[in-house]
């Protein structure tokens, strides 16, 4: 278990050093001047030279590269003209476009990021997966006829339509919520469910067909199993044959999708976030992206690598514990 | 490895041959999918929708528009651009309105639309189900090391945004490539993570199974043991997945066409107008119930043949056809209740 | 057709007397990032900014043209030139106090402007680093403590600036955030702008998550008697970024809670919600329409084939259908056609002409003409450049609409979507331009200076980095016309000059001019004074009231 | 002659029982007018060939046919009530509680997700009111009670760590679980040694003494029927062909069926034919070799060893026996020879080619001429293909393209173990269990082996055609010089069809030598136990050593549950 733990941290830091190269070099394929649009549109060209000297974007990629590597393991220093700043390590630098330390911008948004992304995962699984079992339960019959409609409707329908349209009907329309804005957890738990309340379901209703018809796919497959006619012979009724059995089954793709899952919506759940004003880390990349803010965009993706990873790890270790048959090592 | 005889063919060759046909897995498949009622029903609905598609010309002929041609005299300038007249200026002309701003008649581009929309989320979906399968198989049939290698490069994959990549591949990727294409490419190539999980997954808890073992015994390579033994139990997860990425990568052409990686204007795709109509859906809702009701139509259909196909690989619910609709099915036995202990 | 009544003025006025008092919220699409005052760009600092910082003149806050006008704030004046307008002094009022309650110096005015030369700070207008003497090599105050020499400041109450050539517009400049007093002692650099020290009628309390969310409340060292531009109605203004602005309307249509009071500085109706409200009254009562100095525009770099035949050019600025246009830039509500360069302001000195007239739907006919003796009688195909973003100006349902006119003409039009960056990337390349391409420009002031000079006068033309003369247009008769008109300082004599010279360079079909965008404003249903100026063209927060 | 029974304690009524299943268009009676019925207490046996429908018979107790898309007529009543129109709640109730059922197929009848202890306990759960910790307390009981070793622990263990003869007796540990007034056990002995055997049927036999359980033993062993019941009923394509008292039937058949079915049943009391007729050919030249080969598993934190240390050899066209009780590590023993697992230890050389360690690239070579039979037979044929193309696959694997030469070989192959050809394109769960045991078979021989490890391939298997699969691999020996290591508990087989035979206990050969100094001269006392417990056609002496085995105390240490 432990040599496990390590070998996977091992590879999480091979996936991160990989995955920040892969930035780096795309970046430098991206269109766009980082330090012109630092400085702003009507800038002379020495003052986007001296920003550019400012932001070390003069030095050649490896060199910069190997900078930001220093900085995660030393730390860096940083000029706010009156004074030298110093940056922490772990110091994923500062950002080209507000001069903000990566770092502290992340874990300002990540606790944003994190609530959308665990209480999306709760909708999801408990939709998702309910509405499968349900199906499966009832198969050809209406309830299974409905909610395959309703969850694919969810999916079919873009976010931004799907969030705006649960924004129109709850908080316009009928008024039932106010609209919401981003309470921290820590500030009043209360609130801050509430206010989470429309981006959860849109992003669980958006994603929840996935889990429905793969939970309807495996339950039915397990159905179909020996074994299950075991505990039919035995009485067992079929509600529990169903959920304890043959969703069973289910559990370990699903739990290798809502792995993968959580990954990208911490990295990716941009529009909910924007539509929401969720101040998540989805925004800061898109921002990032957008304005070329290098040290942020690699700093975001570290982050939701850091995120995949151990997503992963935790649905190896759940799918490992879920079916004792496969082997971990 | 050596040259493998082909699947379906064997078994037309062998009906041929031997007194009573042999009818491959396949055909055997294909047999009892085509039993399936709603199979065909879904099958019927996207063939109409592809028909519907490449006679876009032909139709657009016999409506007597085209794609785009404006008409500002449809649309009121001083509104914002809405159409003049009710259901999104529905008329003789225009039989399904024309569209906000432009006038352009929406008959024309959701036919043309289809074209771009199916023809890009089925090809995406076919090169991540190609890749997933191929990495998640790889993954989980290989040796520790492979497993490994293969597993990480995912996690790069996924935890890579789309969205950095599209945009640096718009820089490097000249203007006229096509691109439906390049659509095709960027969500197939980028985003088959969840393909390659769920198949490794499965291969992991598939492959300590006997028939596995069997399998190897008979002298089958991986190769040859990940296309007969695995694909066909993969198949159902793999198909299902499938059938839902469809309609996420229909919408997923949307957002990648504000990122200017869409198709190119003014060819029009479903994902694109549904893009676009975001706000109209109270002044004008035609403009957004139109692709949105095809995309749904085609969601629904690709899940219900999904559900079909995944359901006729299955040798064993061949005797579940129906369960719904058991009790009142006309067997002999259920005539006389009294003998039918069956239900 | 000039700028329209303001539908806002009559609304006010329905509603009673504004009071002082309550919270104002502000929803805005783009965070406040920066509030440094020495790298905010837009003049007058924006509309939350100068509720903070105090400049030495600043717009006149008026509804409509009257907005356009330039008035004293911490000066006593506009400012006093000297003869060729190549040194201004000012005076500052008397009694004037930080939030602190420290006296506010001249020479706080003159750091304030030193610091926005340093590369930390960088982001304001070039005007400074071009006008100022000794300007262009300056490096900001913390690599040069000496300080700028060409800004005195005999006394703690006169400042004084000198100019490298003559400048009429100087007392524009002056209400831009660099003019705005920073002590020295409170300047720790590039962090300023968590605390910045207020000057203004409110103070930053709360500035969290990188301007997402903003906390004004009263400065009680504030005095409305040294400023008679700012009304401070309310006790706290609110401002939450960052919001869809989808939300953002709708949350001002709905206008429940504390969103009846809420306003928003950055976001326009579209047309989708335009059209919605049309059918309803009480919600348009509640839409202010702004105008802003503003040109959306075809342009053209005549290096490239075949745009430097002039017949092509006019060829295409006959085809075009500005009614196509115009409906994809939102309708006849949110756009108005261009014919001129210069904005259709008069503050700008705008001239009506159309050089190529093309009626509102284009003349075909005649441009096939042209082109046929321009020697493309089989028609022509050529390439237009815009961006993917979707913001209805350079993006792609112009584009198309341009294609689709063209099309008429017989000309073939390929379109090249690029990446926004990519995209101002190429169109602000001297040497790489593409030929034909989407392009807008906005004015930093109301005057025809900061519109003409950029686009036309030839020594603008910057090689090596953003060029905006996109037409690479290097005529010394009108170089030395723009000169003659920056010596001005009387302002009107100067606007009419201005339109007098955008009439003459418009011969020449160096661009087609497409449209003025219009600005339709949704505000809160318990908004009062809404005043919105023809300067910016958005609501001014400093005036409303929620009481 | 049928024994005068009063109706009211009728435990099974059956009458005209017929069930179809419809398959590709076509139907198949796999039961045809049965009518027979059980008191109270009173024990049936259902023998019959492969196939003949008795599975088909037990699950129409349960009504397990519902909703699979079989047509069942005539009428069931099993303990009063009415299994064909019954609502889902009687049926539920009838399950478990009243009668109780064990599957044949011990690993695919399990969750293989869940602990084994759980899923009995969940069972018991259904049909008492016991708290979760009672119920698992009540497994406890039951496994112990079947001879699961150190039961406490090994209820938390998962089904893919128990050997096939412990899941069997989990499964029969189950079905006790909620003291049924009838138990229905299909095959419920086949994956049993025959300590184990004996020791389950004595079990049953207390069961039924104790609480007046009913039993209907489904078998195609005539020897264990002969040894626990009362009744037999002989089956055959789904009708009865001959009904009585044990003894009657056993001791005195009417039918030519019957009498062929017993003359079938191997002994380990007469003289073997086949060793001293056949000459071996190419005797001495040795094809696989073992030494000191090991296996451990890890088990929680602690691993061990389900192998240790076996050496043997395997001589090219010998047979070699491997007996010993469940759990004793054939299965394993037999896996790693044909390396489908690796050693953890040892050293294994086939035709002088060390492949203990070898990659899978190393052993390609190899691979088809090592074949293996498995254990279960469910498991090892894949759901997803039809049973022809599983048999067809060694030959495709070998490049084989001709698709005309490819059909006309399995169809051969499906024939020669005793299948109807026109069955290729049926899917594994349209065959019964020994059905499916043979199309294993044929799928060994397609790849023309050198070797197979057949681990217990007759077990599943009725009597006769068990002689036919034991003849036909004889058969294949004489002619292809095949080798065999055939796994079995069943000694009179092991004795009937081996040259060499070892004997295995915890994962050890104990006993290592010919069949006749093993049968003849048991060296090793656990052997002389083996011996000792092979069932006997006779009712009488059956029950007379039953009565023996009770007697005796049990040996020191706990010997039957190893
Ligand atoms: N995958 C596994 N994980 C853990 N333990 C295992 C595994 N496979 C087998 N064992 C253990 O190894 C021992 C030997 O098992 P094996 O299957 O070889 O027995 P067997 O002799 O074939 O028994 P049977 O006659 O019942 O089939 C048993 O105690 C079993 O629990
Ligand atoms: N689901 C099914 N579909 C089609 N045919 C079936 C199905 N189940 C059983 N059969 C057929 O019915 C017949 C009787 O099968 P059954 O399983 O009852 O045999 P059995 O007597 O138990 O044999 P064994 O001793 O080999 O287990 C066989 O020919 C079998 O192929
Ligand atoms: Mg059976
Ligand atoms: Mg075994």
């Amino acid at each position: 278990m432990t040599r496990y733990l390590l070998k996977r941290l091992g590879g999480a830091v091979l996936v991160l050093l990989v995955l920040s190269v892969v930035i780096y070099g795309l970046f430098y394929l991206a269109p766009g001047d980082p330090a012109r649009l630092a400085c702003g549109e009507r800038c002379s060209t020495q003052q986007v030279a001296q920003v550019r000297e400012q932001l070390g974007l003069g030095d050649p990629v490896y060199t910069q590269y190997a900078h930001f590597l220093r900085g995660i393991v030393a730390g860096r220093d940083y000029s706010t003209g009156t004074a030298l700043l110093h940056c922490d390590a772990p110091c994923l630098g500062f950002s080209y476009q507000t001069d903000q330390q990566v770092t502290s911008l992340i874990l300002d948004r990540l606790p944003a990021t994190l609530s959308l992304a665990l209480g999306a995962m709760v909708i999801w699984l408990v939709i998702g997966v309910g509405t499968g079992l349900l199906s499966a339960l009832r198969r050809g019959g209406i309830t299974e006829r409905a909610l395959t409609v309703l969850t694919l409707a969810g999916t079919g329908t873009p976010v931004f339509i799907l969030g705006l349209l649960l924004l129109m009907l709850v908080c316009a329309y009928l008024q039932w919520l106010p609209f919401p804005t981003y309470v921290p957890f820590t500030d009043d738990p209360e609130q801050w469910a509430w206010n989470m309340l429309l981006p959860w379901l849109t992003l669980g209703l958006f994603e929840s067909a996935k889990y429905a018809r793969l939970t309807r796919s495996s339950t039915l497959e397990t159905l179909a199993e020996d074994h299950i006619r075991t505990f039919r012979a035995y009485g067992v009724g079929e509600r529990a044959v169903v959920g304890r059995h043959a969703l069973r089954g289910a559990v370990p793709p699903v739990i290798a999708l809502s792995a993968l899952d959580f990954g990208s919506v911490m990295g990716g759940a941009v529009l909910t976030e924007s539509l929401f004003n969720i101040p998540g880390i989805g925004k800061s990349l898109i921002d990032g992206v957008r304005e070329i803010d290098l040290p942020v965009v690699v700093g975001v993706v570290l982050v939701t690598g850091t995120a995949v990873v151990v997503a992963n790890v935790v649905a190896d270790l759940l799918y490992a514990a879920a079916d004792r048959r496969v082997a971990l090592l | 490895m050596t040259t493998l005889p082909d699947l379906p063919a064997s078994g037309a060759k062998a009906g041929a041959a031997v007194a009573v046909p042999a009818a491959s897995d396949a055909r055997q498949a294909w047999r009892r999918l085509r039993g399936r009622r709603s199979a065909v029903v879904a099958a019927g609905v996207l063939g109409l929708l592809v028909v519907l598609a490449l006679a876009a010309p032909l139709l657009a002929a016999v409506e007597g528009q085209d794609a785009n041609t404006y008409h500002d005299a449809l649309v009121d300038s001083a509104r914002g651009g809405v159409p003049i007249g009710s259901f999104g200026g529905v008329s003789g002309d225009h039989w399904l309105g024309v569209e906000p701003g432009t006038g352009r008649d929406l008959f024309v581009r959701l036919l043309y639309g289809a074209r771009v929309s199916l023809l890009v989320a089925a090809g995406a979906t076919v090169v991540q189900v190609l890749i997933g399968v191929a990495v998640g198989l790889a993954s989980g049939l290989g040796n520790r090391l492979l497993d490994a290698v293969l597993s990480r490069f995912t996690d790069v994959m996924i935890a890579l945004p789309m969205l950095v990549l599209a945009i640096a591949l718009t820089a490097v990727v000249p203007n006229d490539f096509p691109r439906p294409l390049l659509l095709i490419l960027v969500i197939g190539l980028l985003d088959w993570g969840g393909t390659s999980r769920i198949v490794r997954a499965q291969t992991l808890t598939l492959k300590q199974l006997d028939f596995v073992a069997a399998a190897r015994l008979a002298g089958s390579g991986r190769w040859r043991v990940a296309r007969r033994e695995l694909l066909p139990s993969l198949a159902a997860p793999v198909i299902t997945y499938a059938a839902i990425l469809l309609p996420m990568n229909m919408v997923l052409e949307a957002s990648l066409s504000f990122l200017g990686v869409g198709v190119k204007p003014p060819t029009p795709s479903w994902g694109q107008m549904l893009s676009s109509a975001q706000t109209w859906f109270r002044a004008d809702p035609m403009y957004v119930l139109l692709p949105a009701g095809l995309l749904f139509v085609t969601v629904l259909a690709f899940t219900v043949l999904g559900d079909a196909v995944r359901a006729a690989l299955d040798p064993r619910e061949a005797g579940r056809l129906r369960v719904g609709r058991r009790r009142t099915s006309r067997t002999p036995a259920a005539a006389d209740p009294s003998k039918d202990i069956s239900s | 057709s000039g700028p329209q009544d303001n539908d806002a003025k009559a609304s006010a006025t329905d509603k009673g007397k504004p009071q002082k008092g309550g919270k104002l919220t502000v929803l805005n699409s783009e965070p406040q990032t920066d509030f440094d005052p020495a790298r905010l760009y837009t003049s007058g600092g924006g509309n939350v900014p100068s509720l903070v910082f105090r400049t030495l003149t600043t717009r006149n806050r008026a509804n409509g043209a009257a907005g356009t006008k330039v008035v004293p704030d911490l000066a006593t004046d506009t400012g006093r030139p000297n003869a060729d307008a190549t040194e201004w002094t000012y005076t500052l009022k008397e009694g004037l106090e930080y939030e602190d309650g420290t006296p506010i110096t001249s020479a706080d005015i003159k750091y304030g402007v030193e610091r926005s030369f340093a590369a930390e700070l960088s982001g304001g207008a070039p005007y400074l680093r071009d006008w100022l003497v000794g300007g262009a090599d300056y490096q900001g105050p913390y690599k040069d403590p000496k300080g700028l020499a060409s800004i005195e400041t005999p006394d703690d109450r006169t400042i004084v600036f000198k100019l490298r050539k003559p400048e009429g517009d100087f007392p524009f400049l002056a209400t831009a955030t660099q003019f705005a007093p920073v002590p020295k002692a409170k300047d720790d650099g590039a962090k300023y702008e968590e605390h910045p020290v207020s000057s203004g009628p409110y103070k930053v309390v709360k500035n969290e998550d990188d301007g997402r969310h903003l906390l004004l409340e009263r400065n009680p060292n504030w005095s409305e008697k040294t400023d008679d531009q700012r009304h401070a109605y309310p006790d706290t203004i609110e401002v939450q970024s960052g919001l869809d602005s989808a939300v953002i309307n709708q949350r001002l249509s709905t206008s429940s809670g504390p969103d009846a009071a809420a306003v928003t500085t950055d976001t326009n109706l579209g047309p989708a919600e335009l059209a919605q409200i049309g059918s309803d009254k009480a919600l348009a009562a509640r839409v202010g329409t702004g105008h802003f100095g503003y040109t959306n525009y075809l342009a053209f770099n005549p290096k490239v084939k075949p745009f430097d035949d002039p017949k092509v050019r006019q060829a295409i600025s006959y085809a075009i259908n500005r009614t196509s246009v115009i409906n994809a830039a939102g309708g006849s509500a949110l756009a108005e056609p261009a014919t001129t360069f210069l904005p259709d302001q008069k503050a700008f000195g705008y001239t009506p002409y159309d050089h190529f007239p093309a009626g509102p739907t284009g003349d075909p006919a005649k441009a096939k003409e042209l082109l046929k003796e321009a020697g493309h009688a089989d028609g022509l195909t050529i390439s237009l450049t815009h961006s993917t973003a979707q913001n209805r100006e350079t993006s792609p349902e112009v584009a198309t609409a341009v294609q689709e006119s063209l099309k008429q003409a017989g000309i073939t039009v390929k379109l090249v979507g690029l990446e926004p960056n990519a995209f101002n990337e190429a169109r602000w390349s001297a040497t790489k331009s593409p030929g034909f391409y989407l392009s807008r420009w906005g004015a930093d002031w109301p005057s025809g200076g900061p519109f003409l000079a950029p686009i036309f006068d030839g020594r603008q033309i910057v090689k090596d980095g953003s060029n905006f003369n996109h037409a690479l247009f290097d005529d010394p008769a009108v170089n030395k016309e723009i000169d003659e008109i920056n010596k001005l300082t009387d302002l009107a004599a100067a606007a009419e000059r201005w339109g007098a010279l955008d009439k003459k360079i418009g011969e020449q079909a160096l661009d087609v001019p497409l449209f003025h965008p219009v600005y339709k404003r949704l505000y809160g249903k318990d908004v009062k004074n809404v005043v919105i100026s023809d300067w910016t063209g958005v609501l001014d927060v400093s005036q409303v009231a929620v009481k | 002659m049928t024994p005068v029974i009063p109706v009211t304690e009728q435990l099974i009524e059956v009458e005209d029982l017929t069930v179809d299943f419809v398959s590709g268009g076509e139907t198949v009676r796999a039961v045809d007018g049965l009518s027979f019925s059980l008191a109270a207490g009173r024990a049936i046996g259902l023998v019959g060939e492969s196939g003949s429908g008795k599975s088909t018979v037990a699950g129409a107790l349960l009504g397990l046919h519902r909703g699979t898309g079989a047509r069942v007529g005539g009428a069931v009543r099993v303990g009063g009530t009415d299994v064909g129109t019954a609502s889902d709640r009687e049926l539920r109730a009838l399950r478990g509680a009243v009668a109780a059922m064990v599957f044949q197929d011990p690993l695919s009848s399990l969750d293989p997700y869940y602990a084994v202890g759980d899923q009995i306990a969940e069972v018991y759960r259904v049909h008492t009111d016991a708290t979760r910790r009672a119920a698992r307390a009540r497994a406890v009981e039951v496994l112990d009670r079947v001879g699961i070793p150190d039961a406490a622990r090994r209820a938390h263990a998962r089904p893919h760590e128990f050997s096939g003869g412990m899941r069997q007796r989990t499964l029969i540990a189950m079905a006790l679980a909620c003291e049924p007034r009838l138990l229905i056990a299909d095959e419920p002995t086949t994956a049993l040694d025959v300590t184990v055997q004996a020791q389950i049927l004595d079990l049953l036999h207390d069961l039924r003494a104790e609480t007046g359980m009913g039993l209907l033993l489904v078998t195609h062993d005539v020897g264990v029927a002969a040894e626990s019941v009362d009744e037999v009923l002989v089956m055959r394509h789904g009708r009865e062909v001959e009904r009585g008292p044990v003894a009657e039937v056993l001791g005195a058949p009417k039918r030519t069926y019957t009498r062929t079915l017993l003359s079938s049943v191997p002994r380990v009391d007469t003289p073997v034919a086949r060793a001293a007729a056949q000459p071996r050919p190419a005797a001495g030249e040795v094809l696989l070799e073992a030494v000191g080969l090991r296996r451990e598993f890890r088990r929680g934190r602690r691993s061990v060893a389900a192998v240790d240390g076996v050496s043997l050899t395997v001589g090219a066209g010998e047979t070699l026996g491997v007996v010993g009780e469940s759990g004793s590590g054939k299965t394993t023993l037999g896996r790693m020879l044909v390396r489908l697992l690796d050693p953890t230890d040892g050293r294994l050389r086939y035709r002088g080619a060390e492949i203990a360690a070898a990659s899978e690239k190393e052993l390609r070579p190899h691979r088809r001429e090592l074949q293996m039979i498995f254990q279960d037979p469910v498991a090892s044929l894949n759901p997803r293909r039809s049973v022809g193309e599983s048999v067809a696959d060694p030959l495709r694997a070998a490049g084989a393209a001709d698709e005309e030469r490819i059909v006309a070989r399995v169809r051969e192959l499906l024939e020669r173990v005793g299948l109807d050809p026109d069955r290729y394109d049926r899917y594994p769960h349209e065959f019964s269990g020994g059905q499916r045991q043979r199309v294993g078979i044929a799928r060994a021989l397609a790849a023309e082996p050198r070797l197979i490890v057949c681990d217990e391939p007759v077990s599943a298997l009725d009597v006769t055609t068990q002689a036919q699969v034991v003849a036909l691999l004889a058969e294949l020996q004489r002619e292809l010089g095949l080798a065999l290591v055939f796994i079995a508990h069943d000694l009179a087989v092991v004795r009937q069809v081996s040259d060499r035979v070892a004997v295995m206990r915890d994962g050890r050969i104990v006993e290592q030598g010919t069949v006749e100094e093993v049968y003849g001269a048991p060296s090793d006392p656990y052997t002389r136990r083996l011996l000792a417990a092979v069932p006997v056609l006779d009712p009488v002496l059956a029950a007379a050593r039953r009565s023996a085995r009770k007697a005796l105390p049990e040996p020191a240490g706990n010997v039957v549950a190893v």
